[in-house]
């Protein structure tokens, strides 16, 4: 059943100046100062749409909900800054060379986005579309690596598997010699891969939003989300009807909640009565001194664990798989920075004099299948886009562009159906399992 | 002719010789005690891969497992041949081929009780020397101190990444450990301990470092 | 020439000169002098360029987190250079300069300052987007870091674990102190220094000073406390999990050490803080401690005309040691209410001061006194979250924690007789936690020395506390100066940002790039939380601070992976076959042959005579006990209650999913008595899925498992002759077909090796014996075969002839020709699932996998023009005409035996009859046609061969 | 790097050990819907706080035991606090 309900657009209060060279030096020679990217405004206690999480995810589904659909009285809610998760915590790698069909052409679309996003949004994003090429040192990898390039082909996607000579012309730090560990057999070259600045997306996005009049509330704590009808303690869980959020800057009254969070979207669901199968690992990254530019595509290691770039000051940012067991706290650890420094030594003999600057983690919800769920759950009006696992931030604007859809039209684009909750009860995985353990 | 696969305890004097998993080995002949060759040196490392190794499980319900009298962590000495409670109801039994075996007939098998000849399956070092402890530091996180692992002390632990099982056996009050692996890794072991022996300058047994 | 004559806490060697080059000019200095100190003796000002204005930078705090004195030295990018000592003939250049450090040409970007803001990037160069590219690489050019060679050589790294009970870091008088208490106490414990000698700021303080640290020091050295110097705690994890990074090994480059310390006690000091004015980053604008070291470590004068502004007694100390040394000083007293406006003169040098009375003083050094930053990091690694002291004027530990405990200046001020005792206080308290964690230790340990008596309580903390002496609050003046010197960061650009939004100190600090820098904040941090809360309207207190990540110092990549252990396997035979041309492959850990030069040679040999093969990696779990039967059962899809003994089955495992595990035979050898193999890659995964059921669900069940796979040789002699052959070696089995016939299991003694045990499969589809022999003898047998089959046409045969002859049959391969979904009704042995059984692994799943009609399948193929055409591994299958992906070839091969290339591939249900025609798309883009074949097996499909 | 109070061999490095995750029952192969036996597989508590999980050490003891941790602190519950788990709080 769905429930009518009346959407309306706020009404636009302000247009903000645009980003250009020729404001940068008029406002310069001025002395004048630029205002607020987004506004700082009082919680209202009502909206149509709550996004739960500041993030790309959420900021995106908002934007897009304001931008494509109109729906523009929607409050985003961030219980830290905004883009203080995963968002701010990822390598900032892009791609769209996946395994599956659905799982190309999703990332695609993500890619797609990514490529006009500095106009879009009057932001530089800084995405260098520098190529990523994923290495292979056995002959299983090189043949998944030929799968991945043979279904990204047939979906348009730019994919080839090359040999060690062309790797060589490519990355000249990388070691092709006949490694006695781990020989490079070859390579999945991926040449609309590569990094962008990603807390400059999640600016952009929550700049742009704010534009349409989308409101974003840092420091705002989502503690319980009303829920009436369910089959679960106090009415909630299926069967049941959201209705409102409880944050701790007061409650709220909203029939449409989306669950945009990384790393807590089971304490969330769980507010709804909603069962995720998701195990939450920590997810670590690391970066170096700058030292001058020698690396210029995204280098990636399934076998090894690893994946690398160096950004255009100069640091290698590099990080690794989850980390061995489920938890909470994101202090890192030793044993990333060890092994992960070694594997890249293994790559590059020639980075031993780099040095590890700062190394970090963040929290990552790991699903049986290494795919998202998202969209509707059986609680109406509760919607999830979660479970991304390592690979959220690259997914985030064609997510936040399908939820939308979702929210607006009450129906599940086709391009998310494939990741829906109810894809475990029916035992319909999908096949980046086994593929995507480090699928960066 | 359909029985178990190894004549446990049978005679094997007759065979060519045992080839040791690691080709720059020093003492390979079957049968060979525990005991390395004395060497003036202060730290040696010797393969021992050729000690007859024999795995007991026993549950505690059983005789054996009573019989055995080493529990889980430590090892005594019986006629010359090392009892290690290696694991929860499992024991391995090393040294000489004649009292390794002696020593396993004497058991009482009845009940549940699994007696395998590993001799093959292991490779088996032996480093000692004062500093031996400081060689084991470089590739082993667990406390060599006197009182956590004291000799007699048998632990399983990961050492330059192989899964190890590793007897505190000291000889004549130095420090001295027996550590065994999975014969696959025995040459890639050996080359690991004697790289992290080098600082303390010296080669294989004992020798100056080549 | 600044070198002033000796002093008497100087650290170099003047009895021993040192020549160096600075960008290519030779310069000379004392043993014992850091490059920075030389190249101030030797008069150099300028020794970087700021990264993005490209503005002369001089040695601001000379010390290692020195924003302005990172250097080349060789092939070492981005060293300390107030921290390096200088080294014969050690080539030192400036980093980043284009194309010199006097005229950078990019310095340009000064004048536009106005327009570059913080985070100006995001606000341009958005169109044309093809230009984009070209930006990017225009900006890369400021990258401010040194460079790498690639040929560096990979020197030599080492690590070591250890298990102190007390982890000292920071060998100051603190540190010394809380060292020497653990120690009276019979603990052992590590002092570990960052800079070269223990004492710390007592070695460029006065006489008595350096008295203490000598005494001090001395102590250490005969209380046997192990003392590592150029040497950084860089880390506290997990559980105290401490990493020190050593830089003085003798042998190694560098060494890092895992300390599990039972406690851990911080005493690294205080950073002196920059002071934010305009000009503060013109060369000769120091601070006090900057000044100290060079004129009382280093006998260097660094100026001739100074200004002194303090606002402490280490601003006084600085201004008495520069006069001694000969400099005309003018003292500007904060707590007098005199403060600086602005550093007047040049862009290579500091010509004056103007004061906040307006006066103007010349001069050509400023130096600064206006506090401390307290480097918590190894603090908020463990949890803490310091808290910020207004009378202080600096931020202190708030969380006590248990085996973190902190001393000096990080846990207040005081003299030194009360700071030392406040130390060695520190120390006893740490001894005695550490005494009772080990307690605790030994009593949890089995293999560890028993303990007597109860545990020890838990020793409270009863540390008088230090006193914390007020402090001016002193982060900006009236001006805007540079708060972040690595990142070019002004407090200008910062209160612009806030004003943007970017109002919290993350956003913040990721918007201007603040302490994101090589220093990593320990300069910068708090300068930038004052400027912040200054921008706000708030306390310090109220915006809080941003958390300090590991590592406390950068650490090389060769420190951290320099040492990788990676284990290989080789089986017995490994030898021969390096001493026989194999080409090796790897398979997880295993080195195996690939092949010997010919894989299609070593197929048709097979195939006409007798091949062997070295198949040790093959896994195998020897199984005892009553109840192995049921075991089976359990993690087979088929049944297992009935195997006779001398017999051997093939089965499939599953996971609880359904998805196929591993699969391979199981042998009877014995009343209770099993032998099971398993992939090689699935054999520790097997064996600890055993143990699972075995642990948890089912504990009654009487079972022992013991992994034997490198315990046994394992050798294929497969081939027509392979049984002629096998009767030279084994003449006391009786081969007779009859007697040992296809899926049977015999002991025997083969070339005079006993305990062996073969059994009769056929992976080649070929007649074989698989032979398991002790692996002591494997070599011998080998030969043995090689020399008694010498006249059957013996030969070797590698991993690629296999997988080439078991394609021919069409047998499948766990994890190539099924995947991460592939379930057991899937590879056609749909007969093999035997749902009647109570219950085994994935048996829900198996059963709704038998219902399903909608998942792919495996089905042979082949192309039905192109006999000569071999699709890749990993072709797609494609519904005709349409991109839509229906399946893919998952083996191929050009077969030997047929002469034709044949396949196997898992294609939807509805294309997988046999006879169906398939598109399939080769790599080329070509698309071929092929045909789905009636069995797997191309060749021999009714198995005459393997059970001839 | 998390130290586990492993019941065998006492306390040991994470590293030395494989986690399992997530202790959850086995339902009745024979009885349970596709709804039950999936959750079983898939659905996780994933709780912030205690939860109920399964090690196994690989590089000691051989043993699979089941441990009670706080997923927000890392200490461990059950059995009786691990040794070098006393400093974690003061």
């Amino acid at each position: 059943m769905v429930r009518e309900h009346r959407y309306h657009a706020r009404p636009m209060k302000r247009r903000p100046p645009r980003y250009s060279a020729a404001r940068l030096v008029s406002r310069g020679a001025r002395k004048r100062a630029w205002p607020r990217a987004w506004r700082e405004v009082p919680l209202q206690d009502s909206y149509d749409v709550v996004v739960i999480g500041g993030g790309v995810h959420g900021l995106a589904t908002a934007y897009y909900l304001a931008a494509n659909h109109g729906m523009t009285n929607v409050a985003v809610l961030e219980k830290s800054y905004l883009g203080s998760g995963g968002s701010g915590r990822n390598t900032a790698i892009l791609r769209s060379n996946y395994l599956t069909p659905e799982g190309v052409v999703f990332y695609d679309r993500s890619l797609e986005l990514y490529r006009t996003m500095a106009i879009d949004l009057n932001m530089n994003v800084m995405f260098s579309r520098r190529g990523h090429i994923t290495l292979a040192h056995s002959d299983a990898s090189l043949r998944t690596m030929h799968w991945r390039a043979e279904v990204n082909k047939l979906q348009g996607v730019d994919s080839s598997v090359i040999g060690p000579a062309e790797i060589k012309k490519l990355v000249p730090a990388l070691d092709t010699s006949s490694h006695p560990r781990y020989p490079i057999l070859g390579a999945l070259y991926h040449p609309p891969g590569g990094i962008i600045r990603h807390d400059a997306v999640v600016w952009g996005y929550a700049r742009g939003a704010d534009a349409l009049g989308v409101e974003m509330h840092q420091k705002t704590e989502v503690l319980d989300i009303m829920v009436t009808g369910g089959d679960g303690p106090g009415g909630k869980g299926p069967g049941g009807r959201v209705t409102g959020v409880r944050t701790n800057r007061g409650d709220v009254s909203v029939p449409v909640v989306v669950n945009c969070t990384a790393g807590w979207a089971t304490l969330i669901s769980d507010m709804a009565g909603v069962g995720l199968p998701i195990s939450t690992r920590p997810l670590q990254a690391a970066v170096t001194e700058p030292v001058k530019v020698f690396l210029p595509v995204v280098v990636v290691s399934g076998t090894l664990h690893v994946y690398v770039s160096q950004t255009a000051r100069g640091e290698l940012v590099f990080g690794a798989s989850v980390d061995p067991y489920n938890t909470y706290d994101i202090r890192g650890s030793l044993d990333f920075a060890e092994g992960t420094a070694g594997h890249l030594l293994e790559l590059m003999p020639g980075i031993s004099r780099m040095r590890l600057l700062r190394q970090w983690a963040g929290l990552c919800d790991m699903t049986p299948d290494y795919s998202p769920v998202m969209g509707f759950t059986p609680v109406e009006g509760f919607l999830c886009d979660v479970g991304w696992g390592t690979y959220g931030f690259k997914a985030g604007p064609v997510s936040g562009e399908q939820m939308a859809e979702a929210i607006a039209t009450q129906r599940t684009p086709e391009l998310i159906a494939p990741f829906s909750l109810s894809r475990f009860e029916r035992d319909a995985l999908v096949g980046e399992k086994g593929a995507a353990a480090v699928g960066h | 002719m359909l029985t178990s696969t190894r004549t446990e305890c049978g005679s094997v004097a007759e065979l060519p010789a045992f080839e040791s998993p690691v080709s720059r080995s020093f003492v390979s002949s079957e049968g060979a005690s525990t005991e390395p060759r004395r060497s003036g040196a202060a730290l040696t490392l010797h393969d021992v891969s050729a000690t007859t190794k024999i795995i007991v499980r026993a549950g505690p319900e059983t005789a054996a497992h009573h019989q055995l009298h080493a529990s889980f962590g430590t090892s005594r000495t019986e006629e010359g041949v090392l009892v290690v409670g290696q694991r929860p109801d499992e024991w391995i039994i090393l040294g000489p081929a004649d009292p390794s075996r002696a020593l396993v007939d004497r058991l009482d098998r009845s009940g549940h009780v699994s007696v395998i000849d590993h001799t093959h399956s292991r490779a088996l070092f032996r480093l000692t020397g004062a500093e031996a402890a400081s060689v084991l530091e470089k590739l082993c996180s667990l406390d060599w101190n006197d009182h956590m692992t004291p000799d007699g002390a048998a632990v399983s632990a990961s050492v330059a990444k192989v899964t190890c099982d590793i007897v505190r056996d000291d000889l004549d009050g130095t420090r001295s450990y027996l550590i065994s692996c999975d014969r696959s890794y025995g040459q890639y072991l050996f080359d690991a301990i004697l790289d992290a022996r080098h600082e303390f300058g010296v080669g294989p047994a004992g020798g100056p470092v080549g | 020439m600044t070198r002033l004559p000796p002093q008497p806490g100087e650290v170099i060697d003047r009895s021993r000169p040192v020549d160096f080059t600075w960008n290519g000019r030779a310069m000379s200095g004392f043993a014992g002098d850091t490059i920075a100190s030389a190249l101030t003796a030797g008069g150099v000002r300028v020794v970087s360029r700021s990264m993005k204005y490209r503005r002369p930078r001089g040695y601001m705090s000379n010390d290692y987190w020195d924003p302005n004195g990172l250097v080349q030295v060789g092939d070492d990018p981005n060293v300390r250079s107030a921290h390096r000592l200088i080294e014969p003939d050690m080539a030192v250049e400036a980093q980043n300069v284009w194309p010199s450090l006097e005229h950078d040409l990019r310095a340009v970007t000064g004048l536009a300052s106005r327009f570059l803001t913080a985070g100006f990037y995001y606000k341009t160069f958005m169109r044309p987007m093809w230009l984009w590219p070209t930006y990017e690489k225009v900006l890369s050019t400021f990258s401010p870091g040194g460079r790498i060679d690639l040929d560096t050589p990979h020197r030599y790294h080492d690590k070591r674990y250890t298990h102190p009970d007390v982890v000292v870091a920071g060998g100051g008088p603190a540190g010394m102190a809380a060292a020497l208490a653990v120690a009276e106490t019979g603990a052992m414990v590590l002092l570990v220094e960052h800079g070269h000698r223990l004492g710390g700021h007592l070695l460029w303080g006065d006489d008595h000073d350096r008295t203490l640290a000598a005494e001090l020091a001395a102590a250490v050295e005969a209380a046997g406390v192990e003392v590592l110097v150029d040497s950084t705690v860089t880390g506290r994890y997990e559980d105290n999990w401490t990493a020190i990074v050593q830089r003085n090994h003798p042998v190694a480059v560098e060494r890092l050490i895992k300390a599990r310390a039972k406690v851990l006690i911080a005493a690294p000091g205080l950073i002196e803080r920059p002071y934010v004015f305009d000009g503060n980053d013109k060369p000769g604008v120091m601070l006090s401690g900057a000044v100290r070291r060079f004129v009382n470590m280093h006998a260097v004068r660094p100026g001739s005309t100074a200004v002194v502004f303090t606002a402490n007694s280490d601003g006084d100390a600085a201004a008495a040691d520069l006069e001694r040394a000969g400099v005309e000083v003018t003292v500007v007293d904060a707590r007098r209410g005199e403060g600086i406006v602005r550093a007047l003169g040049g862009s290579t040098s500091v010509k004056g001061v103007e004061l906040a009375d307006g006066r103007m003083l010349d001069c050509d050094l400023l130096v600064t006194a206006a506090g401390w930053t307290a480097p918590t990091s190894l603090l908020n690694m463990s949890g803490d979250r310091p808290v910020y002291d207004d009378a202080a004027a600096r931020f202190f530990p708030s969380v006590p924690i248990g085996n973190v405990l902190a001393t000096g200046g990080l846990a207040g001020d005081g003299n030194p007789d009360e700071l030392i005792e406040h130390a060695r206080a520190t120390g006893r308290l740490a001894a005695a936690r550490a005494r009772a964690v080990s307690h605790r230790l030994q009593a949890a340990t089995a293999r560890a020395q028993p303990v007597e008596g109860e545990a020890p309580g838990w020793p409270p903390d009863i540390r008088p506390a230090l006193p914390r002496d007020p402090h001016p609050a002193l982060f900006r003046s009236t001006t805007h100066g540079v708060v972040d010197f690595s990142e070019d960061v002004s407090s200008k650009d910062m209160v612009g940002a806030a004003a943007e939004g970017y109002d919290s100190v993350e956003l913040l600090k990721r918007y201007t790039t603040a302490t994101m820098g090589p220093s990593q904040g320990k300069l910068e941090t708090v300068n930038t939380v004052a400027v912040l809360a200054e921008a706000r309207g708030q306390t310090i207190a109220e915006v809080g601070t941003t958390v300090w990540r590991p590592p406390y110092a950068p650490v090389t990549m060769g420190a951290l992976g320099g040492r990788l252990f990676e284990p290989v396997r080789v089986s017995s035979v490994h030898p021969w076959h390096e001493a026989n041309g194999a080409t090796f492959m790897l398979a997880g850990q295993w080195i195996r042959p690939d092949h010997y030069g010919d894989p299609a040679g070593e197929v048709r040999n097979t195939r006409q005579n007798v091949g062997i093969m070295d198949v040790t990696p093959l896994g195998k779990l020897d199984l005892r006990g009553p109840d192995v039967p049921k075991l089976l059962s359990h993690l087979y899809t088929n049944k297992w209650m009935k195997l006779a003994v001398g017999s051997v089955r093939y089965g499939i495992m599953c996971a609880e999913d359904g998805v196929i595990l591993d699969d391979g035979v199981t042998g009877r050898l014995g009343e209770q008595h099993y032998m099971m193999t398993t992939t090689s890659s699935g054999a520790a995964t097997v064996w600890e899925w055993a143990e699972n059921w075995l642990q948890t669900e089912h504990p009654d069940w009487r079972v022992h498992v013991t992994p034997v796979t490198s315990g046994y040789t394992s050798i294929n002699v497969a081939g027509p002759k392979s049984r002629s052959l096998m009767r030279r070696l084994a003449g006391d089995v009786d081969l007779d077909p009859d007697a040992f016939r296809y899926m049977q299991v015999r002991t025997a003694t083969v070339a005079g090796i006993p305990d062996c045990f073969m059994w009769r499969i056929g992976f080649t589809g070929e007649l074989s014996f698989e032979l398991h022999v002790p692996a002591g003898h494997g070599l011998a047998v080998w030969e043995g075969l090689l020399e008694a089959g010498e006249d059957l046409g013996i030969r070797p045969f590698g991993v690629e002839a296999q997988r080439i002859m078991r394609l021919e049959k069409g047998h499948f391969i766990v994890g190539q020709d099924t995947d991460g979904l592939t379930k057991a009704p899937a590879v056609g042995l749909r007969h093999l699932i035997k749902l009647d059984k109570d219950d085994f692994a994935g048996k829900p799943e198996l059963a709704w996998a038998l219902e399903d009609t909608s998942a792919p399948v495996l089905v042979a193929i082949q192309p039905t023009h192109h006999g000569r055409v071999v699709p890749d591994e990993a072709a797609q299958i494609v519904r005709p005409g349409t991109d839509e992906i229906i399946g893919r070839i998952t083996s191929s091969r050009m077969s030997p035996s047929l002469h034709r290339s044949v396949c196997l591939g898992q294609v939807l249900p509805e294309v997988s009859d046999p006879g169906t025609e398939l598109t399939v798309v080769m790599l080329d883009g070509r698309r071929i046609t092929a045909r789905v074949m009636e069995h797997h097996a191309h060749f021999d499909p009714d198995g005459m061969r393997v059970r001839g | 790097m998390l130290i586990v109070p492993c019941p065998n061999c006492g306390p040991r490095n994470a590293a030395d050990l494989r986690y399992v995750g997530e202790s959850r029952p086995r339902p009745d192969p024979n009885s349970a819907s596709a709804k039950e036996w999936r959750a079983y597989l898939y659905e996780r508590a994933n709780p912030a706080g205690l939860l109920r999980e399964t090690w196994y050490c690989r590089s000691g003891c051989r043993r699979y035991f089941t441990l009670e941790r706080d997923t927000v602190t890392n200490e461990f519950t059950n059995p009786p606090t691990p040794v070098a788990k006393l400093g974690k709080r003061p």
